[in-house]
């Protein structure tokens, strides 16, 4: 008998206790068995302290958009910490707990104590196994696994091979007291405890991965996808949750003749980026919050002086330094509103893993025939979040260059900033032997000439705007799931919430309710008809994202001119479908 | 669009538009910035080098609006920002001839948190400082430069602050080519800028000259062209400590302060680890 | 026989010729004389290279809120510049040039041939009476002016009188060639010409000025205020238009014992107010567009750490370093929706000198408060047109220390960052010996300490919004001008344009038109219920700014939900009451 | 809220808690920072300083979290901005002790571009500069301080960026009192603290220190230990140019390099100009 499965599994432990590895292990492991993943780590920003970490994750059998938002199983390496969980762990939720924990926790701290009656709770003495397997309690995470795949029924044999696979390089040591610990933690289940709880992966019908797969989460997807975009120079400044993303590139990008410039500041970095992207060479840079603040100048000069640049902004809590291993996105309005002048700039935001890679190839092809700089919003989940994904396919050779040179006989009274109904004015680089000019920040004249009256500033900034009219039609268009035609709720969402939003309009609508979601990986230029042809056919409008004011609502407010309801959430947490059907579900009639 | 008439033109003779534009400056007439165009616009043409693999890249301030006359690729940028802006375009295409240019705000003031950082790494940039210690664009506020006590637009009751010694400062940060020139002297600016432009890695060129509107006090033609001496023809450019000392001396010397012709540059250095691979 | 006068003069010349300082003197002439004035001042933002400059004044016995879209009277002292100022001077206009001009112009180049039937124009010979009075060219301005005292009715004794008083100080040479300049230039009008035209200041019914008066423009009123408003550190960077609040302060600051620093970039600039502000003190600095963007990380410090901090944007033209003479409200956006997170300040934009005043105070006032960060959006037209206005009453005791410290027994488990109704948290000072805290731009609890849990997250959000809500009651409320109840249209605007809007209303009213004007000088908390009850009062809505997209109806869209016409301006321009009549013109019953 | 229990502070005695908060430290193990922590919490207890009279402006990063367990005023700031900051502080609220404190990262790469203009200033902050030579907080990254060559997060490679010599920029910089000490040298510390915070004007200490998370290759506990060496006892505080030779010299040095008695602190320089109107 086969069947679907879909279980969500959360470990929990306090920094240092190797959490967000042993998550790592499972979903690697699970992803590549075929199950469809969807992960979320939370951690604190300090290097150590004692602070709680959280590998989330759920393994599903049917294509799954988000992370759940109640836990069916949960795993305690900490107590203190875990009890602050269990409030998420569902009714009927199974709980497995260090028996002989490493603290000696007063009877009431126990987390066994707290479990509400109908979970299950199954103790194991983790700490004892775990220092029988090593001499210490590191392998303690690795216990829980064990105990974890005998109840949930996952092959011990294929577990200790992908643990092999996945260590190779490590030390033998450290591979054998890992694998010690897992089978430890196995036997010990098998032979002490008594499953009591209806969860298994048993059975479960797996699709058997199709074509060839690639797990990775969204810092790689960009990384990626900028390399096979024909990156020249990455030039970057370290901050969670970006880091990775120039790690990455360092690694790789010197293998294809790319420079990566780990500069001073981020105002350096966007700097770099500009100066390549005059340069006529593709070029990026990856932060979050705080280091975008510093980039507005740059970014503006950018739009002015109508040179590509590619920036990556992986939102985290804010204000300020904020929350910066926390879920938020709160960038919005300052990814597109946030420039001094009249400034646009396009803004994107993938929705997944395999979007990130879609949107950032995307991004070097738009800035690049549109001259244009491109901010990517990612957030912290997407570029943690590990999906099994098929290869992607390569950005062919038009996308691979989307420069727009003028004719030879354009070059002998070159105009660099031509007016065209387009809005694009054909551009040379440096190098080419005609069709030399100053760029510059100050407003101009068609030859790139600095000039103040307001005929010429009017007929600019014009032509400034028309080109994100133009680019409109080869930008990818909004995507509707659920119901068609008139429908009673309609739910709009962007970037990496839009997997909980069509998630709960499925769900909604399996009890037979007319919604329908809406969803847009354009933020700018905002895909107006599309807006407005959607909120015709929706009664009630709702807008979930995960700020406070609600930045997408106030962002589409202009066209939309109506009332919406807002759900914004700020949690530090990706948005799960049931925080959707939980807000809908307070509408009255 | 044409402003530079063909009358002068004829006066200044054959060449005179290989690396000029006809824009008309929008400098002072005296301005010392003339003298610093003058002998870049030579050496260039001395060197051959082609108008089109030239890339200037500027700050803002009146040494900002160089790149408008010169005919190459230019990029007059944001204030403070010419120096990182002229790494990416060198990083990104190490075929060009990169120069970065600005003047003492740009660089000392705003932008003088990345000029440790392109010395450091020795990207191979040539900068040229416009040094006329006065905001001249904004009109003649204090600037890093301004001697102290000078009564400035912003410091009517003097200038507080100790000026900076650029000579010193790139010598600290490591750069790897420092040399000092005087707007007077063309002859030697020249020299130095042919020798800049020529080093392999990051070259700075401190370029000092009269703000003949702002500044009646100090970086004046007649104060300046007393005070200014070439460097002492004994000194060599390997010897870094003597340089630190002859940037560090009360007078103003000009020259070739320090060399280092063995030090690769960033990318030759990111190569080289490559290939070691 | 008294009447009453309203009459636009513009000078326009070439740098260097003295074209602002003849507008200047002009301006603080006939203000002191008690005339109503509005100037407007444009010129390059290179030192030299010929560019035009333009003083632009309006003198009026009545109220005026705006310059004047059209020119009664132009002074040409550069004919290439001035034609292109001719196609703004009215049909029946006056043009005075110089009859031999300092460069010899081609037949067709002289402005007198471009100069159409219906305008009267007089040839002075200005540069040889300058030659004459000073053996040079620079009294030619001087010259003008005498001419334009003798066309219109100007008393020579009082001007020359005028000329000695402002000049006081100068070298006796510069003074006595100003004044001869003046005279030849009267005498010469005097007995070579007949006057055509109907302007003249003859018999102007002049309100003598009540009470003590002085004439300053929109920098000198925020810097006044400023130290009015017990300010201690000033810190800047020099940026057009805002240089002159700095130089101002640099001088005065000094003598009430305050310090004035020169930072060495705008980022240090506004780090250096928001320490003065942790440590209690009263800081401010003012900057323009590009600086303005690289504050955007140091304000939103300010937000999380709840550190008072005044910032002062001067707006010209954008975006990047843009048109920096030129007058333009596009900064709007990136004041209010430019941080990155959930990052709420105070955003005010005063509509006049007067308001730059009093504004000033407020904000200094609100930013201790309230513990807020506040922007005030001056514009190049403001920050230098000139007006004559009633001495300014200094701010009092209370708006000059609006700190909320805790009661004594609450030091005792003290809360910096204590939950209260108002959102306000009693603050305690460094220096204080009971309440020292550590203060924070992570997320943290109530006492300061850095925590990252979702619930705190919304906790403290909330809290921070909730300030701006409780200050409501204190701000200045909208002033509505025009018809009462409904009323066919209905005009929002902001800053400095609501002048215009006033009165455009005024004079539409005048003839028989249901309208009505919208201004409230608080941008941010937006003053909701007031903007929603004129919103349903008016049946078409206009939103007139000098910004290309919009922004402040883009920023209002989310409360008024409904379609607004935008008048939208980037003319390089102050708005004029023309402008909105001519935009409401074109409106179809 | 309280961290530290009652029996360690019994063990540690009298007046643990004199300048000590009780929030546990979000340091590792064997963290360098421990070691100038104890020491400057050590030093305001010997100067009697008032708690509430001093105030403590960090940047970002592991050096940045140090106001946390200091009894005092604090704020931590921005990632490279509390020179500014804590100029504002000075600037206004002259009577405070004010005390800067920040990371390689924070003080040099990010925050490089304000170092010259405090210490030219001559603003009465010490700036205790935490040179662990890494990017500790963000886990390994290299830093302007991080020897060539060495393998790490952002350069597994090696990092081909020549590192920046502090003290040697802060001379340049004309910083009144520059200094160094090792985290390992608690004594050492203590002494160059005392005269830094006494010292009238801006005071640099280089406080050289071990990130034994991220670094096991050059600033480890071992070779610090080994390479690190006092001044000579012949050197004078007020020369200059042997503060700038000793500072260049290979051997990493401790103590007091260089001190200016004389020159008067910002807020006295301009109270004197005051005067002299
Ligand atoms: C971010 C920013 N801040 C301030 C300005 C205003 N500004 C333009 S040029 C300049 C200083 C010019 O001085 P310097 O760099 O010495 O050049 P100079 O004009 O003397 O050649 C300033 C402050 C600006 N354009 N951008
Ligand atoms: C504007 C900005 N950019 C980047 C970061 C991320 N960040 C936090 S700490 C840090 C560097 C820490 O290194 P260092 O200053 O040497 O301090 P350490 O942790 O080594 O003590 C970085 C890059 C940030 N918080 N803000
Ligand atoms: S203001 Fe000074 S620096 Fe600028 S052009 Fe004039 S003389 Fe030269
Ligand atoms: S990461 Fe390094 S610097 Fe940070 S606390 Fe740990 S040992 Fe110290
Ligand atoms: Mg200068
Ligand atoms: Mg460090």
């Amino acid at each position: 008998m086969t069947t679907s499965v879909d279980i969500v599994i959360e470990i929990c432990g306090s920094a240092g206790e190797g959490t967000i590895s042993a998550g790592e292990v499972m979903t690697r492991f699970m992803s590549s068995k075929g199950y469809e993943i969807v992960s979320f780590d939370s951690f604190p920003s300090e290097i150590r302290g004692f602070g709680k970490c959280v590998a989330h994750f759920r393994a599903s059998t049917e294509t799954v958009l988000a992370p759940g938002k109640y836990t069916d199983v949960l795993i305690a390496l900490n107590d203190a910490h875990a009890i602050t969980q269990l409030s998420g762990l569902r009714k009927n939720g199974v709980l497995i707990y260090d028996s002989k924990p490493p603290v000696c926790h007063e009877e009431d701290r126990s987390i066994a104590g707290w479990a509400e009656p109908g979970m299950t709770a199954y103790g194991i003495p983790m700490l004892e196994l775990a220092n029988k397997a090593a001499g210490n309690a590191k392998g303690r995470n690795m216990v829980a696994i064990g105990a974890v795949a005998c109840l949930f029924g996952i092959a011990p044999e294929e577990m200790t091979a992908f643990i092999e696979r996945r260590f190779k390089g490590k030390k033998p040591k450290i591979i054998e007291s890992n694998i010690d610990s897992f089978l430890l933690g196995y036997e010990w289940t098998k032979t002490h405890v008594s499953k009591e709880d209806p969860y298994t992966f048993k059975g479960a019908e797996i699709v058997p991965p199709e074509g060839e797969k690639t797990i990775m989460n969204g810092n790689e997807a960009v990384a990626m996808a900028a390399m096979d975009s024909g990156l020249r120079l990455y030039a970057g400044y370290p901050i969670t949750p970006a880091t990775k993303i120039m790690e990455i590139l360092s690694k790789r990008l010197g293998e294809s003749g790319g420079v990566m410039i780990q500069t001073e500041d981020e105002i350096s970095a966007a700097g770099n980026v500009v100066g390549a992207g005059f340069s006529g060479k593709r070029a990026m840079t990856a932060t979050s919050g705080p280091g975008f603040a510093l980039m507005g100048e740059m970014i503006n000069l950018a739009v002015m002086a109508e040179v590509p640049a590619v920036i990556v902004n992986s939102q985290r809590g804010g204000p300020s330094t904020g929350l910066p291993t926390k879920m938020e996105q709160s960038d919005l309005s300052a990814a597109v509103n946030g420039g001094t002048g009249d400034s646009p700039r396009v803004v994107f935001a993938p929705r997944d893993v395999v979007d990130c890679y879609a949107i950032t190839c995307l991004a070097f092809y738009i800035a690049e025939k549109y001259q244009t700089p491109v901010v990517i919003l990612l957030d912290f989940y997407l570029s943690n979040s590990i999906r099994n994904i098929d290869k992607p396919v390569p950005p062919d050779a038009e996308m691979c260059s989307s420069n727009v040179f003028p004719a030879d006989e354009a070059l002998d009274d070159y105009e660099r900033f031509k007016i065209t109904e387009s809005g694009i004015s054909p551009r040379t680089l440096p190098g080419m032997p005609f069709g030399m000019f100053v760029d510059t920040g100050l407003e101009h004249n068609t030859y790139g000439k600095p000039v103040y009256d307001g005929e010429n500033h009017l007929v600019m900034t014009e032509k400034r705007y028309r080109k994100f009219h133009t680019m409109q039609a080869e930008l990818p268009p909004a995507v509707e799931t659920g119901t068609e035609g008139e429908v009673e709720i309609g739910i709009l969402s962007w970037g990496s919430s839009s997997g909980a939003a069509e998630e709960a309009v499925r769900k909604a609508q399996e009890k037979g309710q007319r919604i329908a979601s809406f969803h847009c990986s354009v933020i700018y230029p905002l895909p107006e008809e599309a807006l407005k042809a959607f909120s015709r056919r929706c009664r009630i409008l709702v807008v979930a994202e995960l700020n406070y004011t609600g930045q997408y609502a106030n962002l589409i407010a202009p066209v939309l001119n109506r009332e919406v309801r807002r759900l914004t959430l700020i949690t530090g947490l990706p948005m799960a479908s049931e925080d959707i059907l939980e807000f809908i579900g307070t509408f009255k009639g | 669009m044409t402003y530079i008439s063909d009358a002068l033109v004829k006066v200044r003779g054959e060449g005179f538009l290989d690396y000029r534009t006809r824009e008309l400056p929008t400098w002072c007439p005296g301005c010392g910035y003339f003298g610093i165009a003058h002998a870049l616009l030579q050496v260039v043409g001395d060197l051959g080098l082609k108008n089109e693999e030239m890339c200037v890249v500027s700050g803002i301030g009146c040494a900002g609006r160089f790149p408008i006359f010169m005919k190459v690729y230019g990029f007059h940028t944001l204030h403070g920002r010419s120096v990182p802006i002229a790494s990416g375009v060198k990083l990104a295409s190490p075929e060009l001839t990169v120069f970065a240019v600005g003047g003492d705000g740009d660089i000392l003031g705003i932008g003088g948190g990345h000029l440790p950082h392109i010395a450091r790494k020795n990207i191979d940039v040539t900068l040229f400082l416009f040094d006329n210690s006065i905001y001249g664009l904004t009109k003649g506020q204090s600037s890093p430069t301004t001697p102290l006590e000078q009564a400035t637009g912003s410091h009517p009751r003097g200038n507080p602050d100790t000026p900076l010694n650029p000579v010193a400062l790139a010598l600290s940060y490591g750069a790897s080519f420092v040399a000092r020139g005087f707007a007077g002297d063309v002859e030697g600016m020249k020299s130095i800028m042919h020798q800049a432009i020529t080093h392999k890695g990051f070259s700075f060129l401190h370029l000092v000259s009269p703000c003949v509107t702002f500044d009646k006090e100090n970086y004046t033609w007649k104060r300046l062209s007393e005070s200014v001496m070439p460097l002492p023809h004994t000194h060599v450019p390997g010897d870094h400590d003597a340089a630190l000392r002859l940037a560090r001396d009360e007078r103003l010397m000009t020259g070739l302060f320090y060399q280092d012709t063995v030090r690769p540059s960033y990318i030759d250095h990111l190569e080289a680890q490559r290939q070691s691979v």
